[in-house]
């Protein structure tokens, strides 16, 4: 059981990363999906300790969401795209300060 | 949603099944690879695109409507998460998971005639529009 | 009900003032003129009422309650220190407006405006006996002293503005806290939390707490009075602001430090003020004489009039912390009269602004032949200010000077120099602008009929001030006598060895109300004893 | 699930009905007007349906929600807010080209998720209102599509609030592992009695508080503030500055209180921290702006650490501050970014502080409304931000927290100078006249004028009266035990 | 159930030893269904009926050139005919040919299936993005898009099934037949569920990706050899799948009059249903793109709606 939540860790953390090292936002909503991905893992896990339906319960809200955050962020990223011709985020990044 | 019926059923010939069909496809990449004559023809290093010369990259940007169907994939695709966990449980739930769902059904159904309604489902050109601006081009030629 | 009538008469006129702009531009001048003067006669009458009734210091209270979770009402008492603080107030009051009339041509309404809204929060601090509500005005006169200096005052007003503003909300955030520790330590320790003063005055402090708490308080009021490393907010504030913004704040703001210092300082934290005193009396005199430095080595003129008040004020706190009678009826004086004198120099300065467009002390000179009604009317102002007798900054001073002695020798030695030389600042006014030949100007308008009008109230307040104290020194005694009973019968064994002020010599009375204080050696003053 | 758990749920139901009613309405007939007025309706309705359950006793609908005084105050103070907001967006919004039916919807979406975060006692119905508030927001924000900035914003938003929630759903799952239990009363008895929390648990809550702290803008979390309040439209600004960080506050405030987090000394130091860190974050980096926009959202940042102070009492009076803060943060935040909306025109908002200039002599009515609020945010007596200044200063100094308390006051210093500084520019003299931009004919503005004269006469009502407010709120969180109890 | 542990190797060995040859059978069988159906021969001279071709045709592909054009992305030009004939071949797993005769008998049967069915779509994506030709991204996306599109409307539709059935476990399914095949009153689900079966394996006339007269093959347009073979066995191993599932979900699985064992019924059914999806090849025109999507989201998506709520509604009532 901890096995598994350690890759839930393990996944998160790279996802973690990734999204703090990626500079292409297409990669770095990607990286946000693992990271929720591995809070959905770890919330089965959890479940699957107790022997409750709960974990999975959530794991489907969760799916639900990030499906939700990925529709707008593919279309932001498309408006993005279309205004700057590139998916880097520094490129992005015009507001400072 | 027992956890011990999962046990029951063994899970090893799926693996197996699996490792196999890897390994069957495998086998069958690197045969042909193996088996296969080398040569090269005149244009096989070019794109076959009809017999016409390629020009231009490959890469070239789609209509958002692609990226529409996604979206409404998604939409829906989720939905289908929820009716399916709806639908497993149908009988426990009687009338009041009837009403639960039909609540639900009835926000998908309102979202699908919003999305009717604002273009989301209409794929490629609108043939009565096209037809009704022909029809204006061509008056002033009577 | 009067109290709020003064309050609330001043902030409904400024609104009216500000709506009136529409009508006719004119129509704010009269309007501010108004309300003040409404203000000024409602005043008048509470004091000749007043005056019959000696029994309590006490005059009128007013209390309902405003936020009773919080223990916060809606308390105004007036006693004699109030009375006369707004006297002042209101006197001032009218003479701002009566000098803006041709100074502010723009935006008039809005100035009118703020011009009330400070003197509303000046009289709410004056007023008020809830320290919430003190608090609450202490702000409320910020604001709108902040745009007159930021709207209307000279080249650097910006800056001058936001010095002011940060120094003062800064210092007023730290008596924040402090009122809010006293309001939990009483309300821990006595079971109903409350911001009335006369509820917290007995509240029991540990001797760290009430040192602490006084602290609070003290930044508030040492910032505003000013106390000298907190004052260099003073002369930008004073130098940019317009004439009437300079005079309000010289003549109003900076007493509401000194008034804070009496009404709260003193009663609220006996013990902790008695042992701040040598600083508090050090910071004064290092006040009086560094503001006299300075000023004598200006050349701005309303600067120069700036640093005066730095020194002046150091009487202020020279006295307060004296904690006899004589000192603190000096510091009342001191409080009026000095409001007056440096009004009315600030008020010359805007004459002469007005005329030559400049504060430039080298700029001017030789105007006492041009314009003589001036030069009799400055000669005046800046004889009060250094404190000539017949004039109500020596009473003042005096009184002051005679109640530090008791309390600490040499360091009244060493105020005493400071009013030397203030002889030396002053002196430099008169022969700069008015006796030693400068630029030629092709012409210099003496002072018309208005600005008379201006000038001539306040040499009369100084001369009476100057020949008569004695209704201002009745008016206040009462109120002076609850803050030293407060002071001296609560703590009666504090600091016995250490200071000389505690030593209580109880032989004599000022008052036919029971005081314990120290006496002895000038109980035949008779300016402090009162006629009947 | 009862008949009593819709009556109870009522203001919920309403704000969904809305939405599809106003879904359908947009399909069938695309007029801003009417949308306007049926998102205005529902808001009020809601509101009007507060009334019914106005309880002494908490409802609990098992397991995900509680309906108590707390969170009927919350919801009714969500749903006028976001009235306020969409009163002002109609102006705004009529003057651009992009589709504005879509917005309102988003706007109820994302009222209700706030709704749901208020009430809810369960990690699930935590999750579902924050993420039905957010995933709104990232509509909203970058809803005009056409202004340079927008898309950024809302990228930015969308990332890093999406991260945010990966955190605390990670923290969820921890704490869900350790615990066994989603529901904020059952890990609260199961802590009851450990004097250590266990590493794993206390990743679990920290990796929660960091998601709140996202969502809130608290160090070291803020980045996205003030970009995303640049990048968004004025009125969203102004509702990401309201609604949503109150939401996520009621529901912060809710979490802790019944879970006890002050007993340990680790999130007391961490979250003591924070609060210093936000404040002077916001407000030092506040100082160098040149945009409305961003100082607001600077300021925003010290603002929330200043109702951390608040928080950091746990006590009834530490919430009463925060809700009484919140009130008035929320009047002075829809006000300000209100005024900004009304001068916006066309092509872009009113934003820099050149917009600014002499707009007391052009506009005097605004520019006073607009010093009102800022004023209000500096706390400046006469306001209401001064009252809650004064209410968290006091919650503070009544729990000792004496640091907290003096880096407040030190910040309010600081503060006081940039919001000065607007108010100075508004008093200058522009160099030349600005050309009046095209815009609507005047009654489209009666809307926001109202709202902003509303808004400004309850700043004013506030600070100068609290006590109807305050004797609310101390009334309201009667019905909440965890809250009293301390 | 069987008391006898069944012998799961055999099964496995059974299962894809049959599925491979059924899917190359099943291109001689098309071919000659499809002469028969317009009047010519059809492949005729390999053999006895041209039953060779099949194997002359697999030599062919496997001696090949096994090329990989210079400007696609290699890795993911080899994977992606892979993918579909794994996806396929893994989804039999859950298929209960007969009592006992079943590889993994999963509660989640049709979930897995679902899952499986939807790796499809990566399959076309994936190399028609990799080809790097127009062409190709064209059909991939088109295919993506479709298949992403009935990948729904067959989800839902399979709830009506689910609803009766009350598992997603496919042997309960078939035994929940028992008394009627849900083709009679699932006959609604059972239609569309066909249709997106079709359009799931882009089969004639739905498809669109590989549309030879105006994409020239599409999204395979650059395959060739046993990679192009494998994309070309995948299409029919999902006939043969989706032809399987409909048997299962609608037409009682291995149920049937006691005088043949199950297996037989099953497969007499199954290759019903491969008949019938020639037939339909034969038949058919093709529609274009916006029509298919246009169907399918506005008539097919709202009618499995309703299809579900009757279902249940209807189940609800009859329960009480």
């Amino acid at each position: 059981m901890e096995a598994a939540l350690l890759l839930a860790g393990v996944l998160f953390m790279l996802g973690l990363i990734s999204v703090l090292i990626r500079r292409n936002i297409i990669f770095m909503l990607i990286s946000v999906e693992i990271m929720l991905n591995a809070a959905g893992l770890a919330f089965i896990v959890a479940g699957s300790k107790w022997v409750q339906p709960d974990g999975q319960v959530m794991f489907i809200f969760i799916l639900t969401m990030a499906a939700a955050e990925v529709s707008v962020g593919l279309a932001l990223i498309l408006q993005i795209y279309h205004q700057l011709k590139t998916l880097d985020s520094d490129a992005a990044n015009l507001m400072k300060g | 949603m027992d956890a011990s019926e999962v046990n029951n059923v063994p899970l090893w010939p799926l693996l197996v099944y699996g490792a196999i069909v890897l390994s069957l496809v495998g086998v069958i990449l690197g045969l042909s690879y193996v088996l296969g004559q080398r040569g090269k023809g005149r244009a096989m290093t070019e794109p076959y695109e009809g017999g016409i010369v390629s020009e231009g990259s490959a890469r070239i940007r789609f209509s958002s409507q692609f990226y529409m169907v996604a979206m409404l994939f998604v939409i829906f695709d989720v939905e289908t998460v929820f009716i399916l966990s709806w639908a497993i449980a149908f009988r426990e739930l009687g009338w009041y998971g009837y009403a639960g769902v039909a609540i639900f059904m009835v926000m998908l159904v309102v979202v699908l005639v919003y999305e009717w309604r604002m273009g989301a489902l209409d794929f490629g050109p609108d043939g009565k529009k096209i037809l009704a601006a022909y029809k204006r081009m061509q008056k002033p030629a009577f | 009900m009067i109290l709020v009538w003064l309050i609330v008469i001043l902030m409904a006129g400024g609104l009216l003032a500000w709506l009136s702009k529409k009508v006719s531009p004119e129509l704010p001048r009269w309007v501010a003129l108004g309300a003040i003067l409404l203000d000024l006669i409602l005043i008048v009458y509470l004091w000749i009422s007043t005056e019959a009734t000696t029994g309590s210091a006490w005059l009128i209270r007013y209390d309902i309650p405003w936020i009773p979770q919080w223990g916060v009402s809606f308390s105004l008492a007036l006693d004699g220190l109030s009375l006369l603080m707004l006297l002042l107030t209101f006197f001032l009051g009218l003479l701002s407006v009566l000098i803006s009339w041709k100074e502010i041509k723009t935006k008039v309404g809005f100035f009118h405006f703020n011009l009330l809204w400070v003197l509303a929060g000046i009289a709410g601090v004056f007023l008020t006996m809830d320290l919430f509500l003190f608090y609450f005005f202490w702000e409320v006169m910020l604001i709108p002293m902040y745009f007159l200096i930021g709207v209307w005052g000279h080249e650097n007003r910006t800056y001058a503005a936001f010095k002011f503003f940060l120094f003062t909300q800064a210092s007023g955030l730290l008596m924040l806290l402090a009122i809010l520790g006293l309001y939990f330590i009483h309300g821990s320790e006595a079971g109903n939390y409350t911001f009335n003063y006369f509820e917290l005055l007995n509240t029991p402090l540990t001797t760290d707490a009430a040192r602490l708490l006084m602290f609070g308080f003290l930044a508030a009021f040492l910032v505003k009075l000013p106390v000298v490393p907190f004052h260099s907010w003073l002369p930008d504030a004073h130098s940019q602001a317009p004439t009437a913004g300079s005079v309000i704040l010289a003549g109003l703001l900076l007493k509401t430090g000194a008034y804070g210092l009496l009404r709260f300082v003193v009663p609220l934290f006996p013990t902790a003020a008695v042992e701040f005193a040598p600083w508090a009396m050090l910071l004064g005199v290092i006040g009086i004489l560094y503001g006299a430095i300075v000023a004598y080595s200006q050349t701005d003129l309303k600067r120069l009039v700036a640093y005066t008040s730095v020194s002046h004020m150091g009487f202020v706190i020279l006295g307060v912390f004296a904690f006899n009678e004589w000192a603190l009826q000096g510091v009342v004086m001191q409080m009026i009269a000095h409001g007056l004198s440096t009004g009315a120099l600030f008020i010359l300065a805007g004459f002469l602004y007005e005329r030559l467009h400049t504060r430039d002390l080298a700029q001017m000179g030789g105007f006492w032949s041009k314009a003589p009604r001036m030069g009799v009317v400055a000669l005046v102002f800046v004889m009060a200010t250094l404190g000539l007798p017949g004039l109500g900054n020596f009473i003042a001073e005096f009184l002051t000077l005679v109640g530090s002695w008791q309390a600490n020798n040499w360091l009244t030695v060493f105020a005493t120099i400071g009013i030397v030389m203030a002889t030396a600042y002053s002196l430099r006014i008169m022969q700069k602008v008015f006796y030693e030949p400068g630029p030629q100007q092709e012409t210099f308008r003496d002072l018309n009929f208005r600005e008379m009008l201006i000038a001539v109230p306040m040499v009369l307040g100084l001369l009476w001030l100057g020949l008569y104290p004695q209704p201002i020194i009745d008016m206040a005694r009462p109120s002076i006598t609850e803050q030293l009973q407060a002071y001296n019968m609560k703590e009666p064994t504090i600091a016995e060895p250490k200071t000389a002020v505690l030593q209580p010599e109880p032989e004599a009375t000022i008052n036919t109300n029971q005081l314990a204080i120290n006496q002895r050696a000038f109980s035949n003053l008779q300016i402090i004893q009162s006629p009947n | 699930m009862s008949q009593t758990d819709f009556l109870y749920l009522m203001p919920l139901l309403i704000l969904t009905f809305a939405v599809l009613i106003s879904m359908l309405v947009i399909a069938a007939w695309r007029n801003h007007k009417i949308i306007y007025v049926i998102t205005a309706l529902s808001f009020i309705a809601a509101f009007g349906s507060l009334f019914e359950l106005r309880t002494t006793t908490a409802y609990v609908i098992e397991p995900m929600f509680v309906i108590d005084g707390f969170g009927v105050f919350y919801i009714g103070m969500i749903l006028l807010t976001s009235l306020l907001v969409s009163m002002l967006s109609y102006a705004y919004f009529e003057q651009r080209e992009e589709r504005k039916e879509e917005y309102y919807l988003l706007l109820v979406l994302a009222t209700l998720g706030a709704c749901v975060l208020v009430i809810s006692t369960h990690f699930a119905s935590l999750f579902l209102g924050l993420e039905i508030l957010s995933i709104s927001l990232y509509a909203l924000i970058p809803y005009l599509r056409t202004r340079p900035r927008s898309d950024e914003a809302g990228i930015k938003y969308l990332i890093l609030a999406a991260f945010s929630s990966a955190f605390m759903l990670f923290g969820m799952a921890l704490v869900y592992f350790s615990t066994g239990t989603m529901v904020f009363s059952g890990l609260a008895q199961s802590i009851a009695g450990m004097q250590e929390l266990p590493l794993l648990l206390l990743t679990g809550i920290g990796m929660i508080l960091i998601g709140v702290g996202f969502k809130l803008g608290i160090v070291p979390f803020h980045m996205w503030t003030p970009d995303v309040y640049e990048g968004a439209p004025a009125p969203v600004t102004a509702f990401i500055a309201t609604v949503s960080k109150g939401g996520v506050l009621g529901l912060l405030i809710r979490f802790f209180m019944e879970i006890d987090g002050f007993r340990y000394p680790v999130l007391v130091t961490i979250l003591t921290i924070v609060a210093i860190a936000s404040m002077f974050a916001g407000n030092l980096l506040a100082l160098m702006q040149k945009n409305v926009k961003r100082i607001l959202a600077y300021s925003s940042i010290s603002h929330l650490g200043y109702i951390l102070v608040a928080f950091m009492a746990g006590n009834q009076m530490g919430v009463e501050a925060i809700t009484f803060y919140l009130v008035a943060y929320f009047i002075t935040s829809v006000g300000a970014f209100g005024v900004v909306a009304m001068l916006s025109d066309k092509n872009s908002d009113a934003e820099l502080l050149e917009d600014y200039k002499g707009l007391l002599w052009r506009r005097p009515w605004t520019a006073a409304v607009f010093s009102a609020m800022l004023l209000s945010l500096a706390g400046i007596p006469l306001t209401a931000g001064f009252v809650g200044k004064f209410y968290i200063i006091a919650a503070g100094i009544n729990d000792q927290l004496w640091l907290l308390v003096v880096m407040l006051v030190l910040n309010s210093v600081i503060g006081l100078y940039y919001y000065i500084k607007i108010i100075a520019v508004m008093f200058q003299q522009p160099e030349t006249e600005r050309e009046p931009t095209i815009r609507l004919r005047p009654s489209i503005y009666v809307a926001s004028a109202g709202t902003l004269a509303v808004l400004a006469l309850l700043l004013v009502y506030v600070g100068v009266y609290p006590t109807g407010l305050v004797q609310l709120i101390q009334n309201v969180l009667v019905s909440v035990p965890e809250i009293v109890a301390k | 159930m069987e008391t006898a542990a069944p012998n799961y190797f055999l099964i496995i060995g059974g299962v894809l030893f049959v599925m491979l040859n059924v899917a190359a059978a099943l291109i001689w069988v098309e071919r000659r269904m499809l002469a028969l159906w317009q009047d010519r021969y059809g492949p005729n001279r390999a053999g006895p009926f041209g039953l060779l071709i099949v194997a002359a045709d697999s030599i062919k592909l496997f001696f090949k050139q096994d090329w990989v054009p210079p400007f696609a992305d290699k890795p993911v030009f080899v994977l992606a005919p892979a993918i579909v004939v794994i996806s396929v071949l893994l989804s039999f797993v859950v298929i209960p040919f007969a009592p006992g005769i079943i590889v993994a008998d999963l509660n989640i049967g049709l979930l897995f299936f679902l899952a499986m069915s939807s790796m499809g779509a990566y399959s076309i994506i994936l190399g028609g993005w990799s080809s790097n030709n127009k062409y190709s991204l064209l059909g991939a996306m088109r295919g993506a898009a479709q298949m992403i599109s009935y990948e729904v409307f067959m989800g839902l539709a399979l709830m009506g099934v689910v609803l009766m059935a009350g598992s997603f476990n496919l042997r309960e399914i078939v035994e929940a037949q028992q008394g009627l095949w849900f083709f009679i009153p699932q006959i609604l689900g059972f239609v569309i569920f066909f249709i997106a079966g079709i359009a799931e394996t882009h089969r004639l006339p739905f498809d669109i990706p590989e549309a030879e007269s105006e994409l020239i093959a599409g999204f395979h347009s650059e395959y060739s050899g046993m990679k192009f073979g494998m994309f070309f066995i995948g299409e029919y191993m999902g006939i043969t799948l989706i032809s399987c599932m409909l048997v299962t979900l609608y037409f009682g699985g291995w149920l049937g009059p006691d005088f043949l064992p199950p297996i037989v019924w099953f497969i007499i059914k199954v290759v019903a249903f491969l008949m019938i999806f020639i037939l339909l090849r034969a038949s058919m025109p093709r529609p274009r793109y916006d029509q298919l999507m246009e169907y399918g989201w506005k008539i097919l998506l709202p009618l499995t709606l309703v299809n579900l709520m009757v279902t249940a509604a209807v189940v609800l009532w009859l329960e009480g």
